[in-house]
């Protein structure tokens, strides 16, 4: 072959092999879990690694929220209305944590299934709605679940 | 004419990487002083934290990875500067072979004696701030490819100030925000290792980023060689 | 369709364009802009959950998307500068940079106020807020380099390059500081399906939105006036223009 | 209006601070990043006015002597 050919030939082919390890590497990347987020059911089903830094995320379920009296610790459940889990955590909770909203706490689970968190966040979701509209969204729900 | 362009790329490129380490083996402090940046860097966060082995670890991946980056920014400054100054990088611009390709020799001289020499000695560096032998192999590898794909993002910075004045610090303020992915991945490959968990994900994305990065900086980099030179 | 592109790389024609619109877009852009602020601020309702504070939505995500639009201007234009050698691309991009830089600095601060509210904190790490730092650093480091070269054509040139790598890098840092930590609610506004966001509350900001768009396009104009006025003071189209 | 007052508007009960003062400090940069062109057109327009004069009355001069 001609030596010019040649050289182009090879530099073809690195940049065809290059671009496919490059995809390759990602895809392999993406099917791995990248994030360390779980839901309350994937703690359920112990897929959630022990005693290491994890996030889990989800709705803080009505009336559980327990405060210590002695101490700051409070400790509630964080559902996906599939499962829930507890979580325990010695600090001061933020403005928006409440009953039934979003949180998402950054802590280590416990053998015991409970984890101990060192950070809770209030997560606000998505949905913007003025206070009347939200009562009648309620109401309507209400009305739906009672049929 | 014709015989003139069949130049042949490979050797040339081979010729002009051991020109480059020849030039690196002459004036050592070039090699070597990232690496003492790097040692003593290292030296001072034990010395300003306090020498807690368990905050230390803790620390470790962190302070590794910024102190690596730092070192790398430090090579990156000098990276095409003596070139343009005694007229080699014209002459690189006006070779047969493409300016694109005609950057990687050096690239790769710089890699060996700056990013796998300071991935080498990482290790010690790791037991010093506390990191178990058993994730040195984890540091390594994604000090290996993470210094790779700095250099390749740096080069193209440096690319683009060599022609400025003082273009140290604009070069910092260019190249830091776009190795912030570099940081978090390598970060994580090796906070993955010490939890127990699996790196491989973080040091596939590593990986992408090293090929990714052989394919689309050369071009860019030889852009902005051009640019430097007013061409 | 040539006529158009060619009349958009004569700088007269610009100028000419720049100086008929900005006239009417300046007003009507202020107006919009308080009257938007106003709406959103004591028209539109409260939020069922976060109450008043939400009310910095109006500001916060206009500027937060514009500022992310507007890069893609600037690296587009750099685009068009390096491949078609077009002056007026070089004068387009220069004139982003600092609009953009404005915007992530308003989406960043107006996020910062509106987190101490709602998340409890002024500053966290999040990816969104990150990646926006990280988008005002790029639009720091263009303007730096392009004051840093003597050659303003060269510096456009170098800057055409490092905003088109940037580009390449915006998705890739948004990725990776996303899978590093996320905290932002996911978006309110949809294509598809029924947005999250209540009428009464999106009509103000997507006017809010529109606004921040002709607010870029009216900096844009003025900023390509300010250059053209700068490179072509000795012309002659610009004097007899500035004469009549 | 939404609100009952202008008290009420200002308090935004209880957050009124980081509301206005988000909205007020957006305002202040857009405000100076409006304000630059323009303030720049401005002069810049006016030294070529000032220039073209210059010319002109030289240009007057010289055929005045001639």
């Amino acid at each position: 072959m001609h030596p010019k050919r040649k050289q182009r030939l090879i530099v073809a082919l690195v940049i065809v092999f290059l671009s496919s390890v490059t995809i390759g590497l990602i895809t392999y990347a993406l099917r791995g879990n990248i994030n360390l987020f779980y839901s309350p059911s994937e703690v359920a089903a112990g897929e959630a690694p022990i005693d290491r830094q994890i996030r889990v995320g989800g709705m803080v379920v009505e009336g559980s929220v327990r405060r210590a009296s002695d101490r700051l610790e409070t400790r509630f459940d964080v559902t996906d209305f599939v499962h829930s889990v507890t979580v325990t955590y010695d600090g001061i909770l933020p403005d928006l944590f409440a009953e039934g909203e979003g949180v998402v706490a950054t802590g280590k689970l416990g053998p015991n299934g409970v984890v101990t968190a060192s950070e809770v966040l209030a997560k606000h979701d998505e949905n913007y709605m003025p206070p009347e509209v939200a009562e009648a969204l309620e109401k309507a729900s209400a009305r739906g679940s009672m049929q | 004419m014709t015989e003139a362009r069949d130049i042949d790329i490979f050797r040339y490129c081979r010729s002009q990487t051991v020109r480059h380490l020849m030039l690196m083996v002459r004036s050592p402090s070039e090699v070597v002083n990232p690496l003492l940046f790097f040692l003593l860097v290292i030296v001072l966060f034990p010395l300003g934290l306090g020498p807690d082995p368990e905050q230390l670890s803790i620390l470790a991946p962190g302070i590794l990875w910024v102190v690596a980056l730092l070192s790398n920014l430090m090579i990156c400054m000098r990276l095409f500067v003596d070139d343009l100054e005694d007229g080699s990088l014209e002459q690189l611009a006006m070779a047969r072979v493409p300016l694109s390709i005609a950057v990687l020799p050096q690239l790769l001289a710089s890699w060996l004696a700056s990013g796998l020499l300071l991935s080498l000695v990482s290790p010690i560096f790791g037991l010093m701030l506390g990191l178990p032998l058993e994730v040195a192999s984890v540091l390594v590898v994604s000090l290996l490819m993470g210094t790779a794909i700095m250099l390749l993002l740096g080069a193209v910075g440096a690319a683009l100030t060599v022609g400025v004045q003082r273009g140290g610090i604009l070069l910092a303020l260019l190249i830091l925000p776009l190795y912030v992915p570099i940081l978090i991945a390598g970060t994580r490959a090796l906070n993955e290792a010490l939890q127990g968990g699996d790196p491989t994900v973080a040091l596939a994305l590593l990986g992408a980023g090293v090929t990714g990065g052989l394919l689309l900086a050369p071009l860019a980099i030889a852009a902005g060689l051009r640019v430097s030179l007013e061409l | 369709m040539w006529r158009i592109i060619h009349q958009f790389g004569s700088p007269p024609w610009v100028y000419r364009f720049c100086d008929k619109v900005i006239p009417w877009l300046m007003p009507i852009t202020i107006v919009a802009l308080l009257g938007g602020s106003v709406w959103g601020l004591l028209f539109a309702p409260t939020d069922y959950k976060q109450g008043d504070s939400y009310r910095i939505i109006y500001i916060h995500v206009p500027a937060a998307v514009v500022a992310l639009a507007g890069y893609y201007v600037m690296a587009l234009a750099g685009l068009v500068s390096l491949v078609w050698r077009v002056k007026l691309a070089d004068t387009a991009m220069r004139a982003a940079a600092p609009i953009g830089a404005a915007y992530t600095a308003i989406a960043l601060i107006t996020g910062a106020i509106w987190g101490k509210p709602t998340w409890g904190a002024w500053w966290v790490w999040d990816a969104r807020i990150t990646s926006m730092l990280i988008l005002f650093f790029l639009y720091v480091g263009v303007i730096a380099l392009f004051e840093a070269y003597e050659n303003k054509t060269v510096a456009a040139r170098a800057c055409a390059i490092l905003s088109l790598v940037g580009t390449v890098n915006i998705p890739i840092i948004y990725k990776s500081v996303d899978w590093w930590y996320s905290l932002h609610q996911p978006a309110s506004i949809k294509f598809t399906g029924s947005s999250a966001i209540d009428a009464s509350m999106l009509y103000p900001l997507l006017g809010m939105i529109i606004t921040f768009y002709a607010l870029f396009a009216l900096l844009m104009m003025l900023n390509l006036k300010q250059s053209l006025t700068e490179e072509y003071a000795q012309s002659a189209w610009l004097n007899k223009r500035l004469a009549a | 209006m939404y609100f009952d007052s202008v008290a009420d508007a200002l308090a935004m009960s209880g957050h009124g601070v980081f509301v206005w003062g988000a909205y007020s400090i957006s305002f202040v940069i857009i405000f100076f990043v409006l304000l630059r062109p323009v303030m720049s057109i401005r002069t810049l327009n006016a030294g070529i006015r000032q220039e073209a004069l210059r010319k002109q009355s030289a240009q007057v001069a010289q055929q005045n002597a001639s």
